[in-house]
């Protein structure tokens, strides 16, 4: 699948759980040592949006390209 | 014989009265000797379109009455001793999110479960301090049948014009006690203030002059938040000690500031009285007959009867003392209403109580006995 | 226009005062996205909360809210239907508020079949004082008011909920947001009482103090641990039972009641005289 | 006329809060005077002493239970007990001959259960008390009485309250 979906993180939001990293399928985001989810794969992400589900902060959305929030 | 003339206990004409005055809404929880009010409510209020729960205790109770109040209907609950101990948590919701709504207390012997169906008037402190933190109270206390119905309509009033819970002190003597009363419509109506502004901009808690917020209901074109925490305007929390300060004062002073008009007392045989009664509810029918013994005795006796207990109205007392050469207090509780009247006579004029709390009302001539060696 | 969740969650007053990887912020957004999906309008719908972290939700909602003491949320939001039964009114409770200090008003407001919807925050303790024990704190678990294991059995809110009256009884977890978001819209759309039980994560008290230190190690416990076979569940030995459990139409308390006020209205005389004879 | 103070005292479920209510609604709203009408009882309903007490007066009334009673009915000999011997002078005390033993004819003894048994109906003793009580002090018009009285009682118990009043009144000659 081409690079359809765009992940953005709020950091203002964004207290470092790592959930959204730990539970995306296609291991999209990366966090290092108390730092902010690093979007690391983009391409594999499938729109899955399980990552903003998740999020306790409402502070990761997950864009269509061109087609606005999911 | 006309209509609205009728032959009621103080409990039944405490629901005519708050169903004059607009109440639509009644939970409760049954107990001696309030239980009248609810069995009756929960004839009347359906019948009127409104709506009467019996829940599982007084605090939920009393938890339903400020959820009624934000729905929009004047609200009341009525109790003994026991129950009134578990209301006042949900007294504080009450106060703190200024929900009006009014809570009739028929008073009964205690402590604790004490003398389920024999009078007392031992709740008067309780009404005033009875829950937690820092607040003003308003208390009204009836004497007569006729009051029940007069007063409840003053205490709906008050509760929506302060935007307040309003206890009502009845005692089981005027609440079980059966009198003539006319259901009159004399007594203005006051309705819930509203308020005038684009939704969007409306704060619950941004008071007006008066010191008291309009007040929208749930359901409206108004959204807004209730909050127990201490809040500011917008009702949601804010905890700077400026707030908290802000709210606690204004929380106070809404009543304080307008006591005159939320004072109300009644004088019998004042203007030249030198032995001065000061009573409240079924001691105060006991003390006017000591009054008209003694009158007609040639003594010259009167009595200032409180129906607003709190605010204390303490000019008033310090006004008619100032006359009198004793001042008599007879309660049935070992000194309530006392230590207020002490406060305001701090000028050596001997300030007697009378107190009985074996259950028994008062008798015109225990005040007389009482008094005797010193008249 | 359609709706999203930030109509409905102040925007502004984020980030949420939660700590990190607490799992109430899930809850809450799934709410609000469930309002939206719905296309509530905010001026109907209000929501009651008591004490306690969850206590907290009503903090960053544009919807009315109600924000009431200890334990009374469901007697408040009572009072709220019974006045206006046009209202969606929610009831947000933790374990502590809803099921324990609160424990008596959820029976019966379930029992009254009161059309309300209580989403129960379940993470077995007490997190907004410190993570003491809760009436739903499985046996043996470590909490700071239970350090050598609590010796009390707790609640299952689910199985209290059913046999209490309930007309509408789900499980979820944080975890599974799908099915999570599912219930709760079932249960906001069911007339009658709708309780939701969403077992949640609480990695500061709970978690800390039962060797699960994170929220992630905590998600994938609630993963792991969870069934959606009845039989094989069991709170007290911290396997979770999912589902829908109960889904049934029964008459409302306020739609009942309308035939009181019909009876009242025609019998009024006879019932008064009645009362006033004896 | 002053203060007339009655006592109605007997047992719980002898139906004397009802007799009081009539009485007091007799006076204060058919008769047009001032009355007050109280109760006393214990935590049940049934048995245990009771007393309900009326006060009727043409002024306002201050005091609203009875300090000097001018009428006393007894139906229990609990209630007996408790008032005998204690009356002012002139006053009049009421009973129920075929329940209370009294060796003082000063008082007035009436055979009341017998009568309520004439009646085939034990409960309506309270009725034929009031209807003696009425005859003998006419502290309320007898119109007013009757007005009340059918007002205060329901449609399926209204004329055997009629009935035994009507008994009681005759038995005073």
């Amino acid at each position: 699948m081409s690079k359809r979906f765009k992940v953005k993180i709020n950091e203002q939001r964004c207290k470092k759980c790592g959930i959204c990293v730990a539970f995306c399928p296609k291991k999209v985001l990366r966090i290092d040592i108390n730092t902010f989810p690093i979007v690391d794969k983009e391409e594999e992400c499938i729109g899955c949006n399980l990552c903003y589900l998740r999020c306790p902060d409402i502070a990761i959305f997950v864009e269509e390209k061109g087609e606005g929030v999911v | 014989m006309h209509e609205d003339i009728k032959f009621l206990q103080g409990n039944e004409a405490c629901v005519e009265g708050a169903l004059k005055a607009g109440a639509r809404f009644y939970a409760g929880y049954p107990i001696t000797p309030s239980s009248e009010i609810a069995e009756l409510a929960s004839i009347r209020l359906p019948a009127e379109g409104g709506v009467f729960i019996q829940m599982e205790d007084e605090i939920a109770s009393m938890a339903a009455l400020v959820g009624a109040s934000f729905a929009g209907a004047k609200a009341f609950t009525a109790t003994s001793g026991p129950g009134f101990s578990l209301m006042q948590e949900n007294i504080g919701l009450a106060i703190m999110t200024e929900a009006p709504c009014v809570v009739i207390n028929v008073q009964r012997s205690g402590p604790s479960t004490g003398l389920a169906t024999k009078p007392a008037q031992a709740d008067v402190m309780q009404a005033r301090w009875g829950t937690h933190g820092d607040h003003a109270a308003i208390v009204l206390a009836p004497a007569t049948v006729q009051e029940c119905y007069d007063l409840i309509i003053y205490a709906f009033n008050f509760a929506e014009k302060y935007r307040t819970p309003v206890v009502f002190l009845s005692d089981e003597i005027v609440g079980h006690m059966r009198e003539k009363v006319v259901l009159h419509n004399n007594i203005p109506i006051v309705q819930r203030k509203m308020p005038n502004i684009d939704p969007g901009k409306y704060r619950p808690y941004e008071p007006e002059k008066t010191g008291v917020p309009p007040l929208a209901y749930f359901g409206s074109e108004y959204t807004f938040h209730a909050s127990s925490s201490m809040h500011d305007e917008t009702g949601f929390p804010n905890n700077s000690p400026q707030n908290a300060e802000k709210v606690v004062k204004r929380l106070y002073n809404k009543i304080y500031q307008n006591k005159e008009d939320i004072i109300i007392t009644k004088e019998f045989c004042t203007e030249d009285a030198e032995i001065l009664f000061i009573s409240f509810g079924a001691s105060a029918r006991s003390s006017r007959e000591a009054v008209n013994i003694l009158r007609k005795q040639g003594k010259k006796a009167g009595l200032l009867q409180l129906n607003t207990l709190w605010p204390f109205p303490d000019e008033k007392v310090r006004n008619l003392a100032d006359r009198a050469k004793i001042v008599v207090v007879p309660e049935m509780n070992l000194g309530q209403i006392i230590g207020e009247v002490q406060r305001v006579l701090n000028n050596g004029i001997p300030v007697i109580g009378v107190n009985k709390v074996n259950s028994e009302i008062i008798t015109p001539f225990e005040i007389i006995e009482k008094i005797k060696e010193v008249i | 226009m359609a709706r999203n969740v930030f109509d409905y969650i102040i925007e502004e007053k984020l980030p949420f005062f939660w700590c990190e990887g607490c799992g109430n912020g899930i809850i809450l957004k799934t709410i609000a996205k469930v309002f939206a999906d719905l296309n509530l309008d905010p001026r109907e719908i209000v929501v009651v909360t008591g004490i306690g972290c969850w206590g907290k939700a009503d903090d960053y909602l544009s919807v009315n809210s109600l924000h009431v003491t200890h334990g009374r949320a469901l007697p408040a939001a009572t009072g709220v239907k019974l006045v206006n039964p046009n209202l969606k009114v929610l009831a947000l409770m933790g374990d502590g508020d809803g099921l324990t200090i609160g424990g008596n008003h959820f029976i019966h407001a379930a029992r009254r079949n009161i059309d309300i919807t209580a989403i129960i925050s379940n993470n077995f303790n007490y997190g907004m004082t410190g993570g003491q024990v809760s009436g739903t704190t499985p046996e043996k678990s470590i909490t700071s008011t239970s350090r050598f294991g609590s010796v009390e059995p707790p609640f299952d809110v689910v199985n209290l909920a059913i046999a209490a009256g309930a007309s509408y009884v789900a499980r979820a977890t944080v975890y599974h947001v799908n099915l999570l978001e599912k219930y709760i819209k079932n249960a906001i759309m069911k007339k009658g009482f709708s309780v939701v039980d969403v077992i949640n994560v609480c990695p500061t008290y709970f978690g800390r103090l039962n060797k699960l230190k994170t929220s992630v190690e905590m998600m994938e416990f609630l993963r792991d641990n969870s069934t959606f076979n009845k039989n094989e569940g069991d709170i007290n030995s911290n396997k979770f039972a999912l589902g829908e459990f109960v889904n049934i139409e029964k008459p409302d308390f306020s739609t009942k009641y309308l035939e009181v006020q019909k009876q009242a209205k025609e019998k009024i005389f006879s019932l008064e005289q009645d009362s006033g004879a004896r | 006329m002053g203060r007339i103070e009655v006592v109605l005292a007997g047992s719980g479920g002898q139906g004397l809060l009802l007799i009081g209510k009539i009485l007091g609604e007799a006076a204060a709203i058919f008769d047009g005077k001032n009355a007050v009408q109280t109760t006393a009882y214990g935590v049940a309903t049934r048995g245990g002493f009771s007393k309900s007490e009326v006060i009727i007066s043409e002024d306002e009334i201050a005091f609203p239970e009875a300090m000097d009673p001018d009428y006393i009915v007894c139906l229990s000999p609990q209630a007996f007990e408790i008032y005998k011997g204690r009356i002012k002078e002139g006053a009049i005390l009421i009973y129920d001959k075929n329940t209370i033993k009294c060796e003082n004819n000063e008082y007035y003894g009436f055979s009341m259960t017998n009568a309520a048994v004439e009646l085939k109906n034990i409960r309506i003793l309270n009725m034929i008390a009031l209807g003696i009580l009425v005859k003998i002090s006419g502290i309320v018009s007898l119109e007013a009485i009757i007005e009340s009285l059918k007002k205060n009682s329901p449609d399926q118990f209204r004329d055997q309250n009629l009935r035994a009043f009507y008994k009681g009144f005759e038995m005073v000659l």
